[in-house]
């Protein structure tokens, strides 16, 4: 058991020395502090032990300058902390804009991983040296957390919602994953690892036995799901052209049924694609009917995360044509009551 | 023993609650009519203030407030003040998340 | 602390009956008992304030749905159980000034007829609460979020409602469960299931705080029943009347939640339909 | 050993108090059951609460070592993992709910509140009793949830696993605290009055000893807060009940609201387990160092606004959650606020040693502990408040670490030092001051040998609620563990001298070590039934020792 242990945690990411160095800072100031007052303790405890039963010793109400002194002192350095922390925090949960994106699904006791380009592995994640990496995360159950010591991160994994977290990797090997909120009986056995690999490595795994790409998989929903019947990109489309909407402010019209101001835009981000496949109603594009159905319960998180690659890579003119065999989402939609949710 | 104020209990004349009790039912009617109109996003404020305004003759008039210690509007502001804290820093949440960082 | 040890003079009430042992005086006593209402009271506020802290995040989330839901909710019955309401406060208003002036009947009297101003307020709320069972709006097992046909039940329930109002009577019929569910046509599912969702919880949460409110006042009848027997005995005197008091201070405050209650329940969506 | 033990009791400042002419205490006045059972007598509340805690101490200390046996080796082979899950949920709930919040506040507080302000009794004795049967209603339900089969849901009752997922018996352990919940709350309120209306004359606010101080802090976090977890695990209730979605995402709930009510309650529930211990360090510091405490009023407010910021920081349990990084950034300066009036108190403390008389009886060792101990666990509290640390830290083992050396290091410690303080006002004993003082150093150490090594693990990135673990952890673990044997002897040894110096022990006078609150100088230990012979006045300060060395040449 000796072998393996050591006294710190591995620092492999750019954020982790950052970490440390807060850390350390912390540290020091923790053991002054406990140190000055163990000293204290000890000392005065020898100093001012009972000589006589007698004596009783003067009394000693307050000294302003002190009682000042060991009040603002520990203000200033709870502001230091308080700011480093901010900043060390800011790098921690804002993901550059060039992070290449993964994503994450937690379900009771496993993580399931797809990257973009289609490779899908559980309990593990393979990422490359030296690129920002934005891991986005759901859960299909309970909460998780998404927790890689040795990158300094961490983020729970709410169901319902995506949250993201983002590093990037400094060094090559492999380190602990780990689920560490609480979520059931396996919970400690909803570990995996994180195998950082050389540029070179990366691309070779990329290319071994990919089923094929996330996107591409999405395509393929888009047709089985039916989204094509109305977001078609052309002139017949009932709903919007969905082709290089990512990322941009949309307009929409109303919000939760409600008429809003017009001009109103929304960001189509992940999350905003998700809602409204999900939730169609939630921010209606303007100018178009509130005709979608709701695809909950039909999709996965896992599928979800498919359709939203492919929206993402669709660009001006890659909307499939439409295929009239299989039914009408709405007809998918009328066995949407019967099926149980819990 | 420690009580310092020294409350006398003399009931309140009749007059004073029969004139509370009409003073709260027209704030009720006035409530109501509020309710009907739109006021935009003070809506909830206004009927919130009406609100406050009733429960204020409540706690002043009805549950002799005006009479009372001073410790007991202590605990009254108490209550409001981590009312207001739970709420406030609960929606601080909600409301901010949003936010671009 | 250095402690003599001299007597404190007591003014000869040490003998009074109603003073309890571990007292000097009654008016420690009368203090003493009507703050530790107050201090109940306190807790009271912030055991309300869960709720309405769950009210507020959602009515932050989903405003345009709980002010849709809050229209299925019927103004004249809420305002008649507020005029209700306040009327008791007032009568347990007298009952109390009845026993600082010490005349026990009238104090028994107005606390039995706060009771019944108290029935009846429950009374209204059972009729309330049947209409709403009946258009599916009460929470329960079957209603998880994607029946959401309940929702489109209920809907269609005030939209009948609102035509036999229009064309003059009073009475209409409840839909037929078989028709909302045969017209479940396929842009039900666009609003659906969000809208059941957001609809339930505001009436999960409209459920949970009237009934922990209505809990209240069905301790309340136990404890103010309790106190006008006492009353009807002669117990209550102008110099030890707190009991009655500090009732009064409980019945005021569940008139105060209401109070509240009142337009954040029913009020919410009262500009957008009538 | 038994010089310094001796020294003390020759210390006898004041007299014994006088005019009592029989042997008659609050303990032997009347011996049958029901006396005991319907007591409305604070002091044997006090002593009710005593015997029951301690029942729940040694079942919470039970699981504690299950636990720790479990983490002995990386996989599991003790326990199976649902136990485990079962068994970490009950020990925290056992020890937080029954045992901690109820600890010096309803046993020393229910004891000492109305004799240290010279007080009858408190202020509603029905409540008082009812308080304690609804504690010991709240036990049964929960243990019976326990008996039934436990509750896997951690104490923290997170949705939605708690509210759809568990399988086990969540809404009888909820209602369990439900109903102890009510407890405190009453606990609290009693407190509160008695200490606005029970004051005997000349008392004022600035003569209140400073343990007063903290249980009137106590009892407002007490008041405000425990209702709001009370209709938290309410609306948890009818989740699970009914299957609506209040907390469940799927059905259009949010499961962090659940962790915002949560924490409003459970955050601050920590000062009402902590703001005590601060109570009685005060007193035995000031006691056992012969000297008034150092900045009276500051530690007093200190207490107060402890209390008052507790509930202005709750979210720092969620930094990870997915709160906005707006409201992370705020309640992480929030919470720096709570560190300030902490660091007073044990500078104040330092500073009331300072020129004084110290002498060394058990109290002031466990008292020393308690201040080392606490001044570990509050700084490492730094590390949580501070955004960019929090992330790596959070529920790993160093948080268990942290809030362990708060609660077991600072709370207990602190409990253990009151207990040994007053148990010769308690019971008219003496203990021996050899098995005191050797118990007090093995806890400490024991302690530190416990839950230093998880401030690394947690560095290591070691997350708490694992059964299993990996390989590399095994090495501080073993010390852990090694370290929990330890402890467990510490703490079982007072169990077994307090019971024979109850039985066998010296008789003490009525102030053997020289206190100069009035439950010291102005009744005999054990107290008369009623408190006081006659209503004590106050003249002056608390810890007024100075000026008297008259009386003790003259002794």
């Amino acid at each position: 058991m000796f072998e393996e242990f050591k006294w710190l945690p591995d620092q492999a990411s750019t954020v982790a020395p950052e970490v440390d160095m807060l850390m350390l800072f912390i540290v020091v100031v923790t053991v002054v502090i406990t140190a000055l007052v163990g000293a204290l303790t000890l000392g005065f405890a020898i100093a001012f032990r009972r000589k006589s039963e007698s004596y009783i010793p003067a009394p000693w109400f307050g000294c302003i300058p002190l009682e000042i002194g060991w009040t603002l002192i520990p203000v200033g350095i709870c502001l230091v902390m308080f700011s480093w922390g901010v900043k060390v925090y800011s790098n921690i949960v804002i993901p550059p804009a060039d992070a290449m994106e993964l994503y994450a699904v937690g379900r009771q006791w496993m993580w399931k991983i797809q990257h973009p380009e289609g490779q899908r592995e559980i309990n593990a994640l393979h990422v490359p040296i030296g690129r920002p990496v934005k891991v986005t995360l759901t859960s299909e159950d309970v909460i998780h957390c998404f927790s890689i010591p040795a990158f300094r991160v961490k983020q729970d994994v709410v169901p319902g919602r995506y949250s993201s977290l983002w590093f990037q990797a400094t060094k090559a090997g492999t380190y602990q994953l780990f689920c560490s909120e609480y979520c059931g009986t396996e919970h400690s056995r909803m570990i995996g690892k994180v195998i950082v690999m050389e540029e070179a490595d990366y691309q070779k795994w990329l290319s071994e036995g990919a089923e094929s790409g996330q996107a591409l998989q999405g395509r393929k929903l888009y047709t089985k799901l039916q989204c094509v019947t109305c977001h078609t990109g052309n002139a017949e489309a009932k709903a919007p052209n969905l082709e290089g909407i990512y990322r941009k402010h949309i307009p929409i019209s109303h919000i939760d049924g409600v008429k809003i101001k017009d001009g109103t835009k929304v960001f189509a981000d992940d999350s905003y694609i998700r809602e409204s496949i999900l939730y169609p109603n939630a921010k209606v594009a303007a100018g178009w009917e509130s005709i979608m159905p709701t695809y909950q319960g039909l999709v996965t998180e896992e599928e979800l995360l498919q359709v939203i690659a492919y929206i993402k890579s669709l660009n001006q003119g890659q909307t499939p044509p439409r295929t009239e065999e299989t039914p009408t989402p709405a007809t998918i939609q009328n066995k949407v009551p019967n099926k149980e949710v819990n | 023993m420690a009580t310092t104020e020294h409350s006398t209990h003399q009931p309140a004349p009749l007059s004073l609650y029969l004139a509370t009790f009409g003073m709260l039912m027209f704030l009720t009617i006035v409530t109501i009519l509020a309710g009907f109109h739109n006021f935009g996003m003070w809506s909830t404020p206004i009927a919130l203030g009406i609100a406050a305004v009733k429960a204020a003759l409540v706690i002043v008039i009805f549950m002799h407030g005006y009479s009372s210690s001073s410790l007991t509007w202590v605990i009254i502001l108490a209550s409001m003040f981590f009312l207001t804290i739970m709420l406030g820093l609960m929606l601080s949440d909600y409301v901010s998340r949003g936010w671009a960082m | 602390m250095s402690a003599t040890n001299e007597t404190v003079q007591d003014h000869g009430q040490h003998h009074h009956k109603d003073l309890a042992h571990h007292f000097d005086t009654l008016e420690q006593q009368h203090d003493a008992n009507t703050l530790g209402m107050w201090a109940f009271l306190l807790t009271e506020v912030l055991f309300f304030g869960g709720l309405f802290a769950a009210y507020t995040i959602y009515r932050y989330k989903y405003s345009a749905m709980f002010e849709e839901a809050s229209n299925h909710l019927d103004i004249t019955l809420g305002a008649t159980n507020t005029v209700i309401l306040i009327l008791s406060s007032l009568t347990m208003a007298l009952a109390v000034r009845c026993s600082q002036t010490g005349n026990s009947l009238w104090t028994g009297r107005w606390l039995l007829i706060t009771i019944a101003f108290g029935l009846m307020f429950l009374g209204v709320k059972y009729v309330e609460w049947k209409h709403d069972y009946h258009i599916h709006l009460m929470p329960g097992k079957d209603w998880s979020g994607k029946d959401y046909w309940h929702w489109q039940y209920a809907k269609k329930a005030k939209d009948m409602e609102t035509e036999a109002h229009k064309k003059g009577s009073a009475e209409h019929a409840l839909p037929d469960r078989k028709d909302v569910l045969a017209d479940n046509d396929p842009s039900l599912g666009v609003r659906g299931i969000q809208e059941s969702q957001q609809a339930r919880l505001f009436f999960l949460l409209y459920f949970c705080m009237t009934s922990l409110h209505a809990l209240h006042m069905l301790v309340g009848f136990v404890l103010i029943g309790i106190i006008a027997y006492f009353a009807y005995q002669g117990a209550y005197s102008p110099e030890y009347y707190s009991p009655v008091e500090n009732i009064g201070l409980y019945w005021h405050f569940v008139d105060i939640v209401w109070i509240f209650l009142f337009p954040l329940l029913y009020l919410l969506g009262a500009h957008m339909g009538h | 050993m038994a010089t310094v033990s001796l020294q003390s009791k020759t210390f006898d400042k004041f007299p014994d108090v006088v005019g009592r002419q029989d042997d008659t205490n609050y303990l032997n006045h009347d011996h049958s059951i029901t006396s005991w059972l319907f007591t409305l007598d604070h002091k044997r509340i006090g002593l009710l609460y005593l015997v029951t805690i301690t029942l729940m101490f040694l079942l919470g200390g039970a699981l504690a070592g299950a636990i720790r046996l479990e983490l002995l080796t990386p996989k599991g082979d003790f326990l199976t993992a649902d136990t485990y899950n079962k068994a970490f949920t009950a020990h925290g709930i056992i020890m937080l709910f029954f045992f901690l919040i109820p600890s010096i506040p309803a046993v020393l507080g229910n004891f000492l509140v109305p004799l240290m302000i010279g007080a009858k009794d408190v202020a509603f004795p029905r409540l008082n009793l009812l308080s304690f049967y609804l504690y010991f209603a709240g036990s049964v339900i929960a243990l019976t949830a326990l008996l039934l089969g436990g509750v896997d849901t951690g104490w923290t009752f997170y949705t939605p696993f708690s509210s759809t997922y568990s399988n086990s018996y969540v809404i009888v352990m909820a209602v369990g605290l439900f109903v102890v919940g009510f407890s405190s709350i009453l606990t609290g309120l009693n407190f509160i009055i008695t200490v606005h209306r029970m004051r005997c004359p000349g008392l004022t606010w600035f003569r209140l000893p400073l343990f007063i101080w903290s249980i009137y802090a106590t009892s407002v976090v007490q008041l405000l807060g425990t209702p709001v977890i009370a209709v938290t695990l309410g609306l948890l209730g009818v989740e699970r009940t009914l299957g609506v979605g209040i907390f469940d995402p799927r059905l259009g709930g949010d499961p962090i609201l659940f962790q915002h009510l949560f924490w409003f309650y459970s955050h601050p529930a920590v000062y009402i387990m902590i703001l005590p211990s601060l109570g009685v360090t005060s007193e035995v510091i000031a006691t056992f160092s012969r000297k008034n405490v150092f900045g009276y009023h500051i530690i007093a407010f200190s207490s107060i606004a402890i209390a008052v910021f507790g509930f202005i920081v709750w979210a720092h349990h969620m930094f990870t959650t997915g709160i906005s990084p707006y409201a992370a950034m705020v309640f992480s300066l929030l919470t720096f606020s709570v560190a300030i009036p902490s660091g007073i108190k044990v500078f104040s403390w330092l500073a009331t040693m300072y020129g004084g008389s110290i002498s060394f009886d058990t109290p002031m060792i466990y008292a020393f502990g308690f201040l080392g101990l606490f001044t570990i666990g509050g700084l490492t509290g730094l590390f949580l408040s501070t955004l960019g640390t929090d992330i790596h830290l959070h529920d790993t083992y160093f948080i268990v670490a942290h809030f362990h050396y708060i609660m077991v290091g600072g709370a207990i410690m602190g409990y253990m030092a009151g207990i040994h303080y007053w148990w010769p006002k308690i019971t008219g004993k003496m203990y021996s001051e050899f098995w005191g003082k050797l118990s007090a150093g093995i806890t400490f150490i024991g302690f530190n040998f416990t839950f230093f090594p998880q401030f690394i693990l947690g560095y290591l990135g070691m997350p708490r609620r694992y059964y299993e673990y990996p390989d590399e952890f095994q090495v501080l673990n073993v010390f852990s563990t090694a370290g929990a044997s330890i402890l467990a002897i510490g703490y079982s040894m007072p169990l077994f001298y307090m019971t024979y110096s109850f039985f066998f022990g010296e008789k003490a006078n009525s102030n053997p070590y020289g206190g100069s609150t009035l439950e010291w100088t102005n009744t005999t230990s054990p107290p008369s039934p009623h408190n006081f012979e006659q209503t004590p006045v106050v003249t002056e300060e608390p810890y007024h020792y100075h000026g008297k060395e008259a009386a003790v040449v003259s002794h």
